[in-house]
């Protein structure tokens, strides 16, 4: 890969901004798909834009007590692991940017640093809100992260490599939902829970702790957390549908799997109710972990 | 129970204490009791209780006025439709009553808004804290009395006593 | 940067400005971890001296001003003047207009309760049971603005009778309207008691027991969700209710649950009662005559209202304004039972468990505080200097 | 009985269904017949009593009188403080007063949109002439 179409790559396309770009139409095609679901207009497209804009051009006040290197470097460390990990997936359906043996792990963990960031800046506050927040993100972290990493490593026991583009070629072929339907469904969830959807926005729940972590930031912090759950939502649909539901060869393919599992996901939003974060932990722990377990013995099995 | 045998009941508890009391019915389904004698106010209302009528819906301070240096406080029983009332009648410059809080834990709140409003002190209520009136509001200024003049909370930050 | 942090032990103050209420009333909650070991309130920030206030008023003025004593039970406490005004004056309003008066109680009820769902599923976390609540809401408000003219504020009353009369094509829009939320009710009856990640929130939660019910003086729906069988509107009949009885709702198992399920079957008795009212609606006047000075004298009046009796205390001094005008509100009644059943529940119950009192803060607190921003200093304004104080505000802008 | 998914029939109804949600100033809905909109004054009857402002609970009704014996007097009818609660119009017993179904949208960028008056044969002199004969002279430009 020589040097100028590769950063041309990461910088403008299909990394960088188009990522960004498309991010934020995936985000609004979820509030819109929620919104049509409860029987609301909802926003309209440029809507994300706007709210980007806005809070990046306001002023970004800095709460007493807080130690400013992280306040102001968690939320840039959460966009930018969320982007970086664009670069190893293919977005649209394309050819990722940069691959190499074993990316799947790189990018689960780069995924992770958003939600390790956001529960960092909680506990960064003195404010009472974002501490509970934060407990409350980090406890989730621990209850979600090793199902969801397990679900999204069934399809690498299946190809035999831990090398996205690698599976997704093998999956093309197979549509792995049907095969690994508990890890299909487990993976699902868990992108739910990793972007704090409802049903597990506990952490950030607006009746009990306001905005959770987040209540203090105001202005560009809060806008590049938004940024990096928008991207980390793009990416978890791109992967998800890559790896379980037979791939993504062009970008029609691609717009319509994401589409579709993002209407399955709003669906699930639209009809759960939120829960406490001890009936989360249990759920994971009790069903999620125990589901993906069941799956990879099938698969090691049948294999 | 029917309303007058409710009423009938609740007249036999007040006519215990007949040294102490005036019992009226003004309307059918009201019994008004006035209570003569202070320190019987909670054990008549005791009284009540024991028989299950002692559903305190209400308490009532009325400022009579500075001419007649008299305010009232009435409780008001409500078991099923029958309105019980008990009467007493206080001097408006020393004015105490007994608490019910300890027998009624539901008059608490009652109790602290009496205070606070009409400025009578309530003798054995544990949290005299305010209710409903700003933690600024002058000491000693009292609005449901009738010589509330509220230009004294405007004109005068540090609280001048209104009467 | 760590001294200020008390380790696991925190207080959350819920309120005055919080998102999970929607009016101001200050709660805090002292947690430990995430359960509640401690529950303190304090109200007033939307007291407006509305008692006070009556006393400087002729007695149709007041009407107005007691109807805004609430903004969702609007007419149950202008009800509850009339009915006390009307008492004292000894003058007995028309047949016709105490039923009319009974179908938009009843109507303000089912507002009152929809509106109550969506607030407590929006607690929970169940956003679309809130939209849709809201949603239908939207009918029985329809139906209520084009009764009586206004979405809120109905104005219906006036002393000795109504404003208004339902006419035919009134009663039918009304029949299909009640055929359309009933259904919903329904349907919203059967989410509440089934739905499974619903139910984790609400069964077993914020429990009171029968005893603790009648201690704390619970009241309203929330007293009947814990088996006291206490309804106004069975016991002390007003209005028109002798006429057109309802028959009481309770459960016995005192939790959320309960509260969801009272509320709600409550509902189907409202019902019945406004299609019986518009079967056989009394014929007659819609209004008696009022004198304008009402005799000396003190009446009680307590209505059941959606969230649970009020009481008035109204005492003439025989002239045209009252002595004394005493509201007793049920939101105070419950608000002491929050505080005690908080305790204990982890902090994510304990907005649905505030929530599930039905509470309503303007109810209750009824002064206008103005903080002065040079020195921090707080200062009371009358409503005539509030005015004042807004012209020149406005004055000083426009120049 | 636990069920999951209970409002599945909404959400997948909703699907196909137009929102709820009214676009308000694109789209206006009619407005119910008894809405209770602007007060409207009716010259005729009017006596200038002054019943309506006596039992105006907000005080946005004033009566002045010019001249008893001619019965020279205008109505001023403050929008602003007006609560919209028709207690003008039940009092008015010579039904000089309505209130307008159709005109409910008051908002305005000035004070002195607010102040309406209603004046019958004023005199030129006063300043305060209003417009043709009934229309109420309002100070809206």
């Amino acid at each position: 890969m020589s040097l100028l179409p590769g950063i041309g790559a990461m910088l403008i396309f299909p990394g960088g901004l188009s990522l960004l770009t498309a991010s934020l139409l995936y985000e609004w095609a979820d509030h819109k798909l929620l919104a049509l679901l409860q029987n609301r207009i909802g926003p309209r497209w440029f809507q994300p834009f706007a709210d980007s804009v806005k809070l990046l051009a306001k002023e970004e006040i800095v709460p007493k007590g807080v130690d400013r290197w992280l306040f102001f470097g968690l939320p840039l460390v959460a966009l930018a692991g969320a982007l970086t990990a664009g670069l190893y997936v293919p977005l649209a359906g394309l050819a990722p940017i940069a691959s190499f043996p074993g990316d799947l792990i790189v990018v689960l963990y780069l995924l992770s640093l958003l939600t390790l960031g956001l529960g960092l800046a909680g506990a960064n506050s003195l404010d009472r809100f974002s501490l509970i927040g934060a407990t409350r993100t980090l406890t989730q972290v621990f209850s979600y992260e090793a199902p969801f990493m397990m679900a999204l490593l069934g399809p690498a026991l299946a190809a035999g490599s831990w090398q996205i583009a690698t599976i997704s070629a093998y999956a093309s072929g197979h549509w792995l939902a049907l095969t690994q339907p508990l890890g299909f469904v487990v993976a699902l969830i868990g992108l739910m829970g990793k972007l704090e959807m409802p049903p597990f926005d506990a952490p950030e729940a607006h009746t009990e702790i306001v905005a959770g972590a987040m209540t203090e930031y105001s202005g560009r912090g809060l806008a590049l957390f938004n940024l990096g759950k928008a991207v980390e939502l793009f990416i978890g649909l791109t992967l998800i549908s890559a790896l379980y539901l037979g791939g993504v060869e062009n970008p029609l393919l691609f717009l319509a799997k994401t589409l579709g599992l993002l209407l399955a996901l709003t669906g699930v939003q639209a009809l759960l109710t939120r829960l406490r974060i001890d009936q989360t932990v249990g759920l994971w722990w009790r069903y999620g972990a125990l589901l993906v377990l069941v799956q990879w013995l099938i698969t090691i099995l049948v294999r | 129970m029917s309303t007058d045998e409710i009423l009938n009941l609740a007249e036999n508890i007040a006519c215990q204490w007949d040294w102490a009391t005036e019992i009226s019915r003004p309307r059918p389904d009201q019994l008004d009791v006035k209570v003569l004698k202070l320190e019987e106010l909670v054990p008549i209302a005791v009284g009540l209780r024991v028989k299950r009528l002692g559903h305190l819906s209400a308490i009532v301070g009325l400022d009579l006025g500075p001419e007649a240096n008299a305010m009232e406080v009435i409780y008001y029983f409500c078991p099923g439709a029958a309105v019980i009332a008990l009467r007493v009648r206080i001097p408006r410059d020393a004015p105490v009553v007994p608490s019910m809080s300890q027998v009624l834990s539901g008059a608490e709140v009652f109790e602290r808004e009496l205070h606070e409003m009409f400025g009578i002190e309530i003798n054995g209520l544990a949290n005299t804290e305010r209710l409903y009136l700003p933690e600024s509001w002058p000491e000693g200024v009292y609005p449901m009395r009738k010589d509330f003049n509220p230009a004294v909370l405007s004109a005068d930050d540090e609280g001048t006593k209104n009467d | 940067m760590t001294e200020n942090r008390t380790p696991r032990r925190f207080t959350i103050p819920i309120g005055p400005q919080h998102p999970a209420l929607k009016e101001p009333g200050a709660f805090q909650f002292t947690v430990d971890g995430e359960v509640v070991t401690n529950a303190y309130v304090r109200l007033g920030y939307a007291h407006r001296g509305i008692e006070k206030a009556a006393e400087e008023r002729n007695w149709i003025q007041n009407l107005y001003l007691i109807e805004r004593v609430c903004g969702i039970c609007s007419h149950i406490h202008a009800l509850a003047y009339c009915l006390a005004v009307e008492q004292l004056a000894n003058v007995q309003a028309p047949p016709r207009a105490q039923a009319i008066r009974v179908l938009v109680a009843e109507l303000e009820r089912i507002h009152s309760h929809f509106l109550w769902m969506g607030v407590a599923a929006h607690e929970a976390g169940f956003e679309t049971l809130f939209m849709y609540t809201w949603r239908d809401r939207e009918t029985v408000m329809d139906l209520l603005e084009g009764l009586t003219g206004n979405r809120v504020n109905y104005s219906a009353n006036l002393l000795g009778g109504v404003k208004f009369d339902v006419d035919a094509a009134q009663a039918d829009s009304i029949r299909t309207g009640l055929e359309f939320l009933e259904g919903r009710v329904r349907h919203y009856l059967d989410v509440v008691s089934h739905d499974a990640t619903f139910l984790q929130r609400t069964r077993g939660i914020g429990v009171m027991t029968t005893a603790q019910a009648d201690v704390m003086g619970a009241v309203g729906p929330t007293a009947r969700a814990s088996n006291v069988v206490r309804d106004l509107r069975v016991h002390a009949p007003y209005a028109a209710y002798p006429d057109f009885p309802v028959s009481i709702v309770t459960d016995p198992r005192g939790d959320l649950e309960a509260r969801f399920s009272v509320r709600l079957r409550e509902l189907f008795e409202s019902f019945r009662v406004i299609r019986e009212i518009l079967d056989r609606l009394p014929a007659g006047e819609l209004a008696a005559r009022m004198p304008r000075r009402i005799p000396e004298g003190e009446a009680v009046i307590r209505l059941e209202a959606p969230r649970g009796d009020v009481f008035y205390f109204v005492k003439s001094a025989g002239g045209d304004q009252p002595e004394r005008l005493k509201i007793r509100t049920p939101t105070i009644c419950n608000l002491t039972s929050v505080v005690r059943l908080a305790v204990g529940h982890q902090l994510a119950d304990v907005p649905m468990i505030l929530a599930g009192i039905d509470p309503c803060f303007s109810c209750n607190d009824r002064m206008v505080q103005v903080r002065k921003q040079s020195d921090g200093s707080q200062e009371l304004m009358t409503w005539e200097q509030l005015r004042q104080h807004g012209i020149e505000f406005y004055r000083g802008k426009a120049q | 009985m636990k069920k999951y998914a209970t409002m599945l029939p909404d959400i997948a109804g909703s699907l196909f269904k137009r929102p709820a949600t009214e676009a308000y100033p694109f789209v206006r809905s009619q407005a119910p017949m008894r809405l209770r909109g602007l007060l409207k004054w009716t010259p005729g009857p009017c006596t200038g009593c002054g019943l309506c402002a006596m039992d105006c609970p907000a005080d946005a009704l004033r009566v002045t009188m010019l001249d008893r014996k001619a019965k020279k007097f205008f109505l001023t009818y403050n929008v602003d403080r007006c609560l919209f609660c028709g207690q003008c119009v039940v009092s008015c017993r010579l039904g000089a007063l309505a209130m307008s179904s159709q005109e409910w949208e008051l908002a305005a960028l000035t004070r002195e949109a607010f102040t309406i008056r209603f004046g019958k044969e004023l005199d030129d002199q006063s300043g305060l002439a209003g417009g043709p004969q009934g229309e109420p002279h309002t100070d809206r430009s």
